[in-house]
């Protein structure tokens, strides 16, 4: 079970460093924080699997917090992009 | 067969390294938070590979999170202050004229050395050295708390604690005295979809923060955890400008800046009684004590956070013709 | 039981999230790119916490994982919307 | 291969290269970007010097050793911050 | 039940409550801070009284006792740092009172004082740890509050050195955070007590060469000082007295004790140290003679004093720092009495003539007498005249390094005080050659009270050469760490 668990960490970080190459190629800032919102999601869903794998429930309270923060960053993301952009 | 897990980490570090590279190469501005940002919670979960979820939750919430933000409003700054509207109008602007190819390279092969250096040093220290976890054990039982690490930053080791606290505070004051009445540009408008969630989640962020501050006593989290993620609230309302910073908030601001300092250096004297030293908690209030300084830290560290984002003091400021409710 | 049941939906969000990031890459403009991956990330993320609710069985640890689930749906929702009207902001600030 | 030598590594790698960029970036922004990187590198080697047989069992001291100097660091970034901020609108006034 | 107030803790807290109470309070801040520097003096001579009674003491903060917790430890040479830090700290803050008086300083005031105390809180900090991470997190809080009180002026000037500030202060903190990783990775334990034991190792030596490169950043040493002269002549008088005479005075401080419990690894170490410091006598003696704005000249004189200190160290030896470190705790002392001395008088001329070029100097309609006197005697200081603490200090680095048969840093030594009197004696010109144009009676008002803090403090320079013995004798109280009881 853990080494299918591993497999899956390793398709979901996989999936975020795909997901870099969208930042790199942009071309607008939107797309960029669409990016950001991926890796937000994928990290969270990192850390649950990382919980079941480490088998440590205080992760989940690190996603919690990781699921937060993603929330703001891309609030401050698009506020600061917009208010740039006048 | 070589365990997946190993790969997993093998491919953590490496994208780690790779983030930092690109961080530094991207050449929009931008683009550079954002791998930034991905950086700091890639490296998050690196820290909590290692068996260290409390610090990668400090990680994600201060040193990715506040800082992030704290990164997109200086370019935000940099963008508006000259006027020029478009997304890559200043570039010139921000970078200085280019340095020669050479010295790039030299610096860039100086530090390459240091860090091969470093790499050597760091195989021949030995692995799994001797640490503090036997004497930690021994002392948690007095501690008056059952995670280690609040253990050592609120008891063991507190001396350091108040004076990150007073780092903070002092940051903070720097901050206030180097900015000084910048106007802001109009609220952004935010929509009702927004309103509705922040509704919802605004409350919620601030349930967390608490708890996170609560469960510290037994398991990751505490006070800088949970004041980072209170700061976010107050980051959101910034942003939003739910609220705006008034001139006569100034007093209540200060007071919650020096608030966590004060209580925890009071604390931290007042103890010192009866044949203890300062810093020695009774054993029957250590829990008390403890939670009472985390508590008004927490909050300390929220507002400066907040402060720290918003960045120069509320002054009353002359309206230039500008809207700026 | 549970736990292999558990391994499937974990597996099955994988995949959801693999579909997610290759539309975040492939598809040709913003709004289709991000259509696609809030849909497919946040139904990957679903799966994945149940998944892992189902293995880790404590009640706790479930109610923290639902908890963890409905913020991120809102949040991504919430966001998706902010960046469409963002994009779309910008788009038209283009024209004019 | 075990993850404190893995990470202690890569750790090493990011110190390096936030160096070269503390040195050697123009752009302002850039530099206290890789001065953050210096910091988690530094704080790579003290969580991995935690690190112990088996996963699970670290020495708590370095941890909270590194919580201390991530909060140092966003003190330090904050101010930096705000110098070139005010740095950036004296020289556009200067420019006027 | 009655609060045990050690002194040792107080000369911590009471600048720290300062700070705080000047922060709430902004209107009376001026009188909290002098109000504050006066009862941490005070602690400081309850401390200084204690020590030379009962030897070293020793505070296990939290009752845990190292390596576990941290401990506080007054010996001979930290309770001399914090004198000086204290001794300078009241009289620039005399200075700051009557500097910072105008109505257009409002601003500054309010800032001033908090800031201030904060750094007293760091350097104070500084001088009674004992614990490498908590070193490290005490020179962040100097450099905060250093950086705040550079860009006090908030000119495009200052901001501009003080973001370079900014940036080799993290760097060089970052640097020292690594060192202490590395140090952790090896022995476990972070007190200085567990350095004394160490057997030298890669890890160590690399621990070693990051904390001495991150201290020499943060210091200034040639050729890692680019940031030093701009920051420190750019900043107001009071403020600059501040950085130059006590704030780079905490990271030599820190290289002194790290170099007392584990020693420099090797020949080729110690004479890279020596040779940096070399090139900073000659490169910052060069500079001072190029400068042509005085507070610049005062301040790449740091620059060159800075290196003589290091040199210093290099003469160590590889047995420790056996007897040199006494000269380079002298030189220390009076170089942040004489230069603090400096700046003011530096501050008062700018002031009361309008500008700082050297070569106008002669041309002022004005004479502020006074504090050209101040600047020359805390000149005789730097350039080691005798009797001043500067010459005992020169002078017991030569009489180490000529038994040791090292004649090469003799001659650094003397080239140095050639250079220096080459130096400052541009700036006597001036002085002296100034055509007899005398001012209306007006314009002198006030000009005693300003300086009798810098001319207090140049005479502190001088008179503490001629108490050298029975301060030598306090500095040795204690040092060797293992008769602390």
């Amino acid at each position: 079970m853990t080494n299918f668990l591993s497999l899956i960490l390793i398709v979901l970080l996989l999936s975020i460093f795909a997901g870099l190459i969208r930042v790199f190629r942009g071309p607008a800032p939107a797309e960029r924080m669409l990016a950001a919102q991926l890796f937000g999601t994928a990290s969270v869903a990192i850390l649950l699997v990382l919980s079941q794998v480490m088998q440590m429930q205080a992760l989940l309270d690190v996603a919690l917090v990781f699921a937060l923060l993603g929330a703001v960053t891309l609030v401050a993301f698009v506020v600061l992009a917009e208010r740039g952009a006048r | 067969m070589i365990d997946p897990l190993v790969i997993f980490d093998l491919l953590l570090a490496l994208g780690i390294v790779a983030l930092a590279v690109a961080a530094l190469a991207t050449r929009e501005s931008f683009a550079m938070i954002v791998v930034f940002i991905v950086f700091g919670l890639v490296s998050a979960l690196a820290w909590v590979r290692l068996s260290a979820p409390d610090v990668a939750l400090a990680e994600a919430a201060i040193g990715t999170g506040v800082t992030g933000a704290l990164l997109l409003k200086t370019l935000h700054h940099l963008r508006c202050a000259t006027g020029q509207p478009g997304q890559n109008a200043t570039q010139a602007q921000i970078s200085a004229p280019p340095v020669p190819v050479g010295v790039t390279l030299a610096n860039a092969a100086f530090c390459g050395l240091i860090t091969l250096g470093l790499a050597v040093a760091f195989l021949g220290a030995p692995a799994a050295g001797p640490g503090f976890e036997g004497l930690v054990a021994q002392a948690m039982p007095q501690s008056g708390v059952e995670h280690p690490v609040t253990a050592v930053l609120l008891n063991f080791r507190a001396y350091d604690t108040l004076m990150e606290v007073v780092v903070l505070l002092a940051a903070v004051i720097a901050v206030w005295q180097i900015e000084r009445g910048l106007s802001d540009a109009p609220a952004p408008v935010m929509g009702e979809v927004w309103q509705g969630f922040a509704r919802l989640a605004l409350p919620a962020i601030v349930v967390v923060g608490t708890y996170l501050l609560w469960v510290g006593a037994e398991a990751p989290g505490g006070a800088f955890q949970g004041g980072a993620v209170l700061a976010a609230v107050g980051l959101l309302l910034l942003l939003t400008r739910a609220y705006v910073p008034q001139p006569a908030h100034r007093g209540i601001a200060r007071g919650a800046f020096v608030l966590g300092t004060a209580a925890f250096a009071l604390v931290a004297l007042l103890v010192a009684s009866g044949g203890r030293v300062a810093f020695e908690y009774p054993l029957a209030h250590a829990k008390t004590l403890i939670l009472l300084i985390e508590g008004m830290v927490t909050l300390s560290i929220a507002v400066t956070l907040a402060a720290l984002f918003h960045g120069r003091e509320p002054m009353a400021l002359k309206h230039e013709g500008k809207d700026d409710t | 039981m549970l736990e292999l049941l558990g391994a499937g939906l974990i597996g099955l969000g994988a995949v959801f999230f693999v579909a997610g990031t290759v539309g975040l890459l492939r598809f040709p403009d913003v709004f289709c790119r991000l259509h696609a991956l809030t849909k497919a990330d946040g139904l990957g993320l679903a799966l994945i916490a149940l998944g892992v609710a189902l293995q880790a069985g404590t009640g706790g640890a479930v109610f923290r994982i639902a908890l963890i689930w409905g913020f991120v749906a809102l949040a991504s929702a919430t966001c998706g919307h902010l960046i469409a009207r963002h994009a779309r902001q910008m788009a038209g600030g283009r024209h004019d | 291969m075990t993850p404190d030598m893995i990470y202690g590594a890569a750790g090493i790698a990011v110190f390096g290269i936030g160096l070269v960029g503390a040195l050697c970036a123009q752009d302002r922004l850039r530099r206290v970007l890789a001065l953050k990187l210096c910091s988690v590198g530094a704080g790579f080697l003290l969580l991995v010097g935690a690190w112990r047989e088996p996963p699970g069992t670290p020495d708590p001291v370095p941890h909270a050793l590194v919580i201390t100097g991530i909060v140092v660091m966003v003190s330090a970034t904050a101010v930096a911050l705000a110098l070139i901020r005010r740095l950036h609108s004296l020289e556009a006034e200067d420019e006027r | 039940m009655s609060v045990d107030l050690s002194p040792v803790m107080l000369s911590i807290f009471l600048p720290l409550f300062g700070a705080i109470v000047a922060f709430m309070l902004p209107r009376a801040a001026g009188a909290i801070g002098l109000a504050t520097l006066a009862l941490t003096t005070g602690a400081v001579i309850a401390l200084a009284r204690d020590v030379l009674i009962n030897g070293a003491a020793i505070l296990p903060l939290g009752g845990w006792g190292a390596p576990l917790g941290i401990d506080l430890r007054a010996d001979g040479l930290s309770v001399a740092m914090l004198g000086l830090s204290c001794a300078v700290g009241l009289l620039v803050s005399l200075s700051a009172l009557s500097s910072l008086r105008g109505p257009e300083d409002a601003r500054q005031r309010q800032y001033f004082w908090p800031l201030w105390l904060l750094l007293l809180t760091g350097m104070n900090g500084v001088y009674l740890s004992t614990d490498i991470f908590n070193l490290y997190v005490m020179i962040e809080v100097i450099a905060l509050a250093a950086v705040g009180l550079t860009v006090l002026s908030g000119t495009t000037a200052a901001v501009r050195a003080g973001l370079e500030y900014m940036y080799a202060s993290i760097l060089g903190a970052l640097l020292f955070l690594m060192g202490v990783g590395f140090i952790y990775l090896q022995l476990g334990r972070l007190d200085f007590a567990g350095l004394a034991e160490a057997e030298p190792t890669g890890a160590l030596i690399a621990a070693i060469a990051l904390m001495f490169v991150g201290l020499a950043l943060k210091t200034a040493l040639f050729p890692l000082h680019f940031w030093l002269p701009a920051a420190h002549a750019n900043a107001s008088a009071p403020a600059s007295a501040l950085l130059s005479g006590l704030v780079v005075k905490a990271a030599l401080y820190i290289v002194l004790r790290l170099a007392q419990h584990m020693p420099f690894p090797s020949e080729t170490f110690l004479t890279l140290v020596g040779v940096m410091g070399a090139g900073a006598v000659i490169w910052g003696s060069i500079q001072a003679l190029r400068a042509e704005r005085l507070k610049l000249l005062v301040a790449w004189s740091t620059v060159a004093q800075i290196g003589l200190i290091f040199v210093a160290f290099a003469r160590a030896g590889e047995q420790g720092l056996s007897e040199s470190w006494k000269a380079a705790a002298l030189l220390i002392l009076a170089h942040g009495v004489a230069k603090a001395a400096m700046f003011l008088a530096a501050g008062r001329i700018k002031d009361e003539i309008g500008h700082d070029v050297i070569r106008d100097l002669d041309r002022a309609p004005i004479r502020p007498t006074l504090a050209q006197f101040t600047f020359a005697l805390a000149a005789i200081s730097l350039i080691g005249l005798p009797p001043s603490l500067g010459f005992i200090g020169k002078w017991a680095l030569m009489e180490g390094a000529m038994a040791a048969g090292y004649w090469h840093w003799v001659g650094v030594t003397m080239a140095g005080t050639l250079l220096s009197v080459a130096y400052f004696s541009r700036v006597f010109a001036g002085f002296l050659r100034f055509d007899r144009v005398r001012a209306p009676v007006g314009e002198h008002q006030g000009w005693a009270l300003a300086d009798a803090a810098p001319l207090t403090l140049a005479m502190m320079a001088i008179a503490l050469g001629l108490m050298a013995a029975p301060l030598l004798g306090f500095l040795e109280i204690g040092y060797a760490l293992g008769e602390a009881k």
